[in-house]
């Protein structure tokens, strides 16, 4: 449905409406469902996300936290085995160190552990995600390393209709669900179908068709690749642009199609460059593509430095539109 | 499963009188856990094992509050615990062998024994790991307007994790059904309570939150229950979470590695005169409630039923190797719960 | 940097009451926040901006029971605790600019201000974050056998972190000369302590652990600097960690970004009302220690101060883009400390 | 030094005894260094690594602690940032997870984020891997995990010249290095040096030479590794073995000197396969020797489940020598 163009009355929307839409429609059609968090609730979500819904929702089912990540992340687990479909928001992916414990050795493994009983439906919402000088403990980008872990699912929305329809199929899913939110795309506005609703969360997509290479990417660089795929195309190189949505299964059919076409690829991460995501990527196309590659592989991702907090600098540890381009030029050669 | 039940797997010959089915209730604890350390000797059980042996009268004790439709969340120490709240001996024999027809398949062992059916959710290895999941079930049952209580075990090393501060905290903020069972038996591996806490008196610790807070008498059976029914009444009655401080001590090493070099032989000897078993046959023998023979009688009849769990485990199947990758999501139709 | 230069960074006019310096030093830090958030409102600093105006008591009195020797763990709304400690305000707003002067070279930010020179490490951004480093710094110093004194801020939401439990406890086991500065400004964000905490009074909590600890008016700098010396002292001479919950107050929103929508407009009224700064001046005055006219000196001297640290940091270079991957690991001579 | 090979006086040890030498002279020869962590001085260390120390140093220099992975961990931090030399043990790199916000937003950061100023000369040891029956929660092998974090060295003794030699070296860094020990190694055997010491703990180290394919891997899975060569010489496949060593930094050149010669390479990795170290090798190879290689690459992972208990199980879902020479063959094939 990701990909769907039949006409239909559309909205005018942003990303961080479409998540609170897609919170507000779990809350108000499964009394299972409840939001908590640090300041989910009074606050109304440190990005505003959840701004509303205590009101709508009393504070029962929208649930503040204390400052206690291990704890409440760990509740959220209890609770989903007790029978409940909590989503837990951690407010960003760098507190989610502290509750990695519970995530991994809880999460993640009861059900296997258990040889099949306990079952967990959680899932846990968190900003990732720099750009926005907020410095080193501000600013990872930890999915893709989340992306590790067996028994749990790891997606990132990177349209409105993703922010709108994944929550409501990871949910849906019996076992624990990661979906990460890019601080930089909550802004990102747009026009979003009335009737839009879950979408598939195990597919990537290709969001621009190309021959000549192919760009992949997810969550927040997908806005920088797709630039870049402009950028080419006004020089004639025509990219594919696939964006994963889900890191955790990784979609090897859709990668691996593209790949075979082009023949060329280039992995956009906004990841540490070593063992990323895009790491990963790279070592599939390599191992299911070997005689399919015209050119060596790239990568664009964060320089292996803790992010700083003065702008010219952090610009230079993110991935770039300029180094996309650079990168996909190298490969086209 | 109250009542008899929730102390032994197996329908006991004849009435009992309710300190009849304690005693028995440990007995099946400490030979059970007596023959697997026979089993890990003979390298039959494999991985960690630790046993509780001297601890019975804790599991056997706080058990007895909880109905079937309360929860309980335990340790990696928890042979003791799944026995007490009715798993059958041949299922965690089973899982001790690593077999499928073990109370995980095989795949937890010793550490992870579970049984979602008897709201059992496990063996957990993480020191503290379980305090998160039990302030969820309380959370859970609460929200649903549910009358259940949830137990978790934890121990005196547990205590010093930032995940115990955070999760009772949370309970006495939220209020939440649960029992915060403290298996205290003054040493953390070899850290001595007093090398590990600065103010040893865990209840006093725990009631500085905000919550009833005691310490019993964990050696004493009668005791453990006593309070531990109180705690759960109070707390089922929304008076919110308890925390029992059970001062108990374990008879042998930590785990089957540990060669206990760090404690004292006297302090042993000292403890094992309080030995939660012996105990309670001298004060039922006192009152002329139980003679040797019945004593034999019920020892003679549990190791019948462990001879049968070994029996049944060695006979029993592995699971098979191509269904390693079970689990790791769930199936279709949705597993268990 | 003990007495007037831990108040601010340039000498003062003339000589001074150690009340006039205890007002220096707060006006200091509200002058300067004041300015930082002008500068953020146009854009010329970035990122995260968490003020401390309400409460420059705290960071103004506990600093005068500190000397030279002593470290300093902060949190990220350090501005004041970085001041009063003596960094120069220029170093300070040129980290504000991501400028190359800054005291981390830009790289922090408005919440990772450092000065090693000073024993001031750091603005941490990850709540609780810093408390373990306190614990390690104070560890370090008594098994050097140094009398110094490590002294740690942090909020009433950090208390309900995990961290805290095990820090405490830590340092109340093994004495280590460890201050908890708990600024208690009754908010975590939106969320209220009475929301937050079972038992609100924090100080109570502390004192749990077996430590001393009290609480005291965090917007009164003279009471402040009372209690931050007596605390230190006992310290100081082997009295081990004590806690101090400093109940103060923001006069503003939790960062540039919040709305504060969860507060009641009358309740920061009535706190208005209790500005640490016009307090101390209607003490002083009554006293007739200061003039109106000193007042006006005083912000006039510091404005021009804070005119010239913003004039410096516009001018002053960006680090080079080429160097962005140093410091990652140290270099060969090794760097700092 | 680590592949000397003038004859000395040479002593029987284990990689355990290696590691408490190691242990034992840095403490003798440096009163800023301390070992601390849960059990390293009455109980004599978990793995009996420390057995006799605090008899010898006291308990101030090996220091107990309570079970509070992130307050000792962190203090670690503290400690090293005032002057001192620490080592700190964490039991296992399954409890590490409680520690990881200090590891990752302090240890790693604190010197960048500073501009410099702050410096963490810090080591923090710990077991890891599988392979002893210890089910899900303590079987984890997050070694290459950790070594996506850009501020911290990572390195893994494989031989008892590594046991013995790296602790030195990782703590003459000023900067903090974690030091893993795979479980199964401890009872390994063998002679060394008397007068071991020092090694470098930044490059990678050729076990065994070879000119058909080149394996690559490191710590508790070169024994199993080095057997497959043994297995693959038998049936004349002549396997060129490299030993990593430092997993962050990795020592591209000797990895890609030796494919550049080999033309093949296949990984072996006790950690989960998706977004293991060995995916970073593997696209480092491809970004490097593309145009070198005559086959696709291979991996030979632990399996992407939660370690079972059962033996069967558990040999099954981690690497063996089996898998190795399968994967070998293929690639020479
Ligand atoms: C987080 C964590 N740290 C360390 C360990 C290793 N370990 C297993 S049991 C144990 C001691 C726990 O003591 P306590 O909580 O008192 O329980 P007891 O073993 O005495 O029943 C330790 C340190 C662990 N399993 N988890
Ligand atoms: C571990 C962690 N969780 C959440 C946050 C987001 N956050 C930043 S400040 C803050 C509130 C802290 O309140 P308090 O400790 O009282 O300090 P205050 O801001 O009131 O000075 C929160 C939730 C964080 N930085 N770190
Ligand atoms: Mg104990
Ligand atoms: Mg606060």
């Amino acid at each position: 449905m990701t990909t769907t163009t039949t006409p239909a009355r559309t909205v005018e929307t942003t990303y961080r409406e479409a998540m609170r839409e897609a919170i507000r429609e779990a809350l108000r059609e499964d009394d299972r469902v409840f939001l908590m968090g640090e300041d989910v609730g009074k606050y109304g979500g440190c990005f505003a996300v959840s701004l509303g819904l205590l009101e709508e929702f009393g504070p029962e089912r929208v649930r503040d936290t204390p400052l206690s990540e291990s704890a409440f992340v760990g509740a959220g687990i209890g609770a989903a085995i007790a029978g409940m479909r909590p989503i837990v928001e951690i407010m960003t992916v760098n507190f989610s160190l502290l509750a990695l414990d519970q995530i991994i050795n809880n999460a993640a493994t009861l059900l296997h552990m258990s040889g099949g009983q306990v079952q967990v439906p959680l899932v846990i919402r968190m900003t990732t995600g720099a750009g926005r000088q907020l410095a080193a403990q501000h600013s990872h980008s930890l999915e893709g390393w989340y992306a590790h872990i067996p028994g749990i699912k790891v997606v990132a929305p990177a349209t409105l209709e993703d922010a709108r329809g994944m929550l409501g199929t990871a949910l849906a899913d019996p076992d624990p669900v990661l979906l990460f939110e890019h601080g930089s795309l909550y802004n990102m506005g747009g026009t979003l179908r009335e009737d839009a609703g879950p979408v598939d969360i195990h597919r990537a997509v290709v969001r621009r068709q190309g021959r000549d290479l192919t760009l992949i990417s997810y969550g927040g660089s997908m806005p920088k690749t797709l630039e870049a795929a402009g950028t080419l195309a006004a020089e004639g190189i025509e990219a594919e642009v696939v964006d994963l949505r889900s890191l955790r299964p990784l979609d090897d059919e859709t990668i691996t199609t593209s790949v075979r076409r082009t023949h060329r690829a280039v992995v956009v991460d906004e990841g540490w460059r070593s063992g990323s995501l895009s790491s990963e990527i790279l070592a599939r196309i390599t191992e299911q593509c070997f005689y399919d590659l015209d050119s060596p592989l790239e990568r664009v991702c964060s320089a292996e430095v803790p992010i700083p907090y003065a702008k010219h600098l952090e610009d230079a540890a993110l991935p770039q539109p300029e180094a996309i381009v650079t990168a996909a030029r190298r490969v086209v050669g | 499963m109250s009542g008899p039940q929730a102390v032994a797997a197996t329908p006991t010959r004849g009435p009992m009188t309710h300190r009849g089915e304690l005693l028995r209730g440990m007995t099946a604890i400490r030979l059970f856990e007596e023959r697997c350390v026979e089993l890990y000797s003979a390298g039959l059980i494999r991985g960690f094992l630790h046993v509780a042996i001297g601890e019975e009268a804790v599991a056997v004790g706080v058990m007895q509050a909880l109905t079937e439709e309360d929860a309980v969340v335990s340790t990696y120490r928890e042979h003791g615990h799944a026995l007490a709240r009715g798993l059958p001996m041949d299922v965690v024999m089973a899982e001790m062998y690593g077999k499928v027809t073990g109370c995980s398949r095989g795949r937890g062992g010793s550490m992870h024994l579970f049984d979602v059916s008897r709201r059992f959710y496990g063996g957990n290895a993480i020191v503290g790991g379980g305090l998160p999941l039990a302030i969820g079930l309380g959370l859970a049952d609460k929200m649903r307007g549910r009358t259940a209580v949830t137990a978790c075990f934890f121990g005196d090393g547990a205590f010093a994790e930032g995940e115990f501060h955070e999760c009772v905290n949370l309970a006495a903020l939220w209020q939440l059904p649960v029992l915060f069972a403290c298996e205290n038996n003054l040493y953390a591996m070899g850290t001595a309570i007093a090398r590990a806490q600065a103010e040893t008196d865990l209840a006093l610790r725990a009631a500085s939150y905000g919550i009833a807070s005691w310490a019993v008498d964990g050696m004493d059976a009668v005791a453990v229950e006593t309070s531990a029914r109180h705690a759960v009444d109070r707390i089922r009655n929304g008076g919110g979470p308890c925390f029992l401080e059970l001062r108990t001590y374990r008879f042998r090493a930590h785990s089957m590695y540990d060669p206990d070099r760090y404690r004292d032989k006297a302090e042993i000897a000292r403890w094992r005169e309080r030995d939660p078993i012996d105990l309670l046959v001298r004060q039922m023998t006192e009152d002329g409630e139980v003679t040797s023979d019945d004593v034999d009688a019920i020892n003679a009849e549990l190791n019948t039923e462990i001879d049968k769990a070994v029996a049944a485990a060695e006979a029993a199947p592995l699971e098979p190797v191509a269904d390693l990758a079970r689990f790791v999501h769930s199936e279709p139709e949705g597993v268990g719960r």
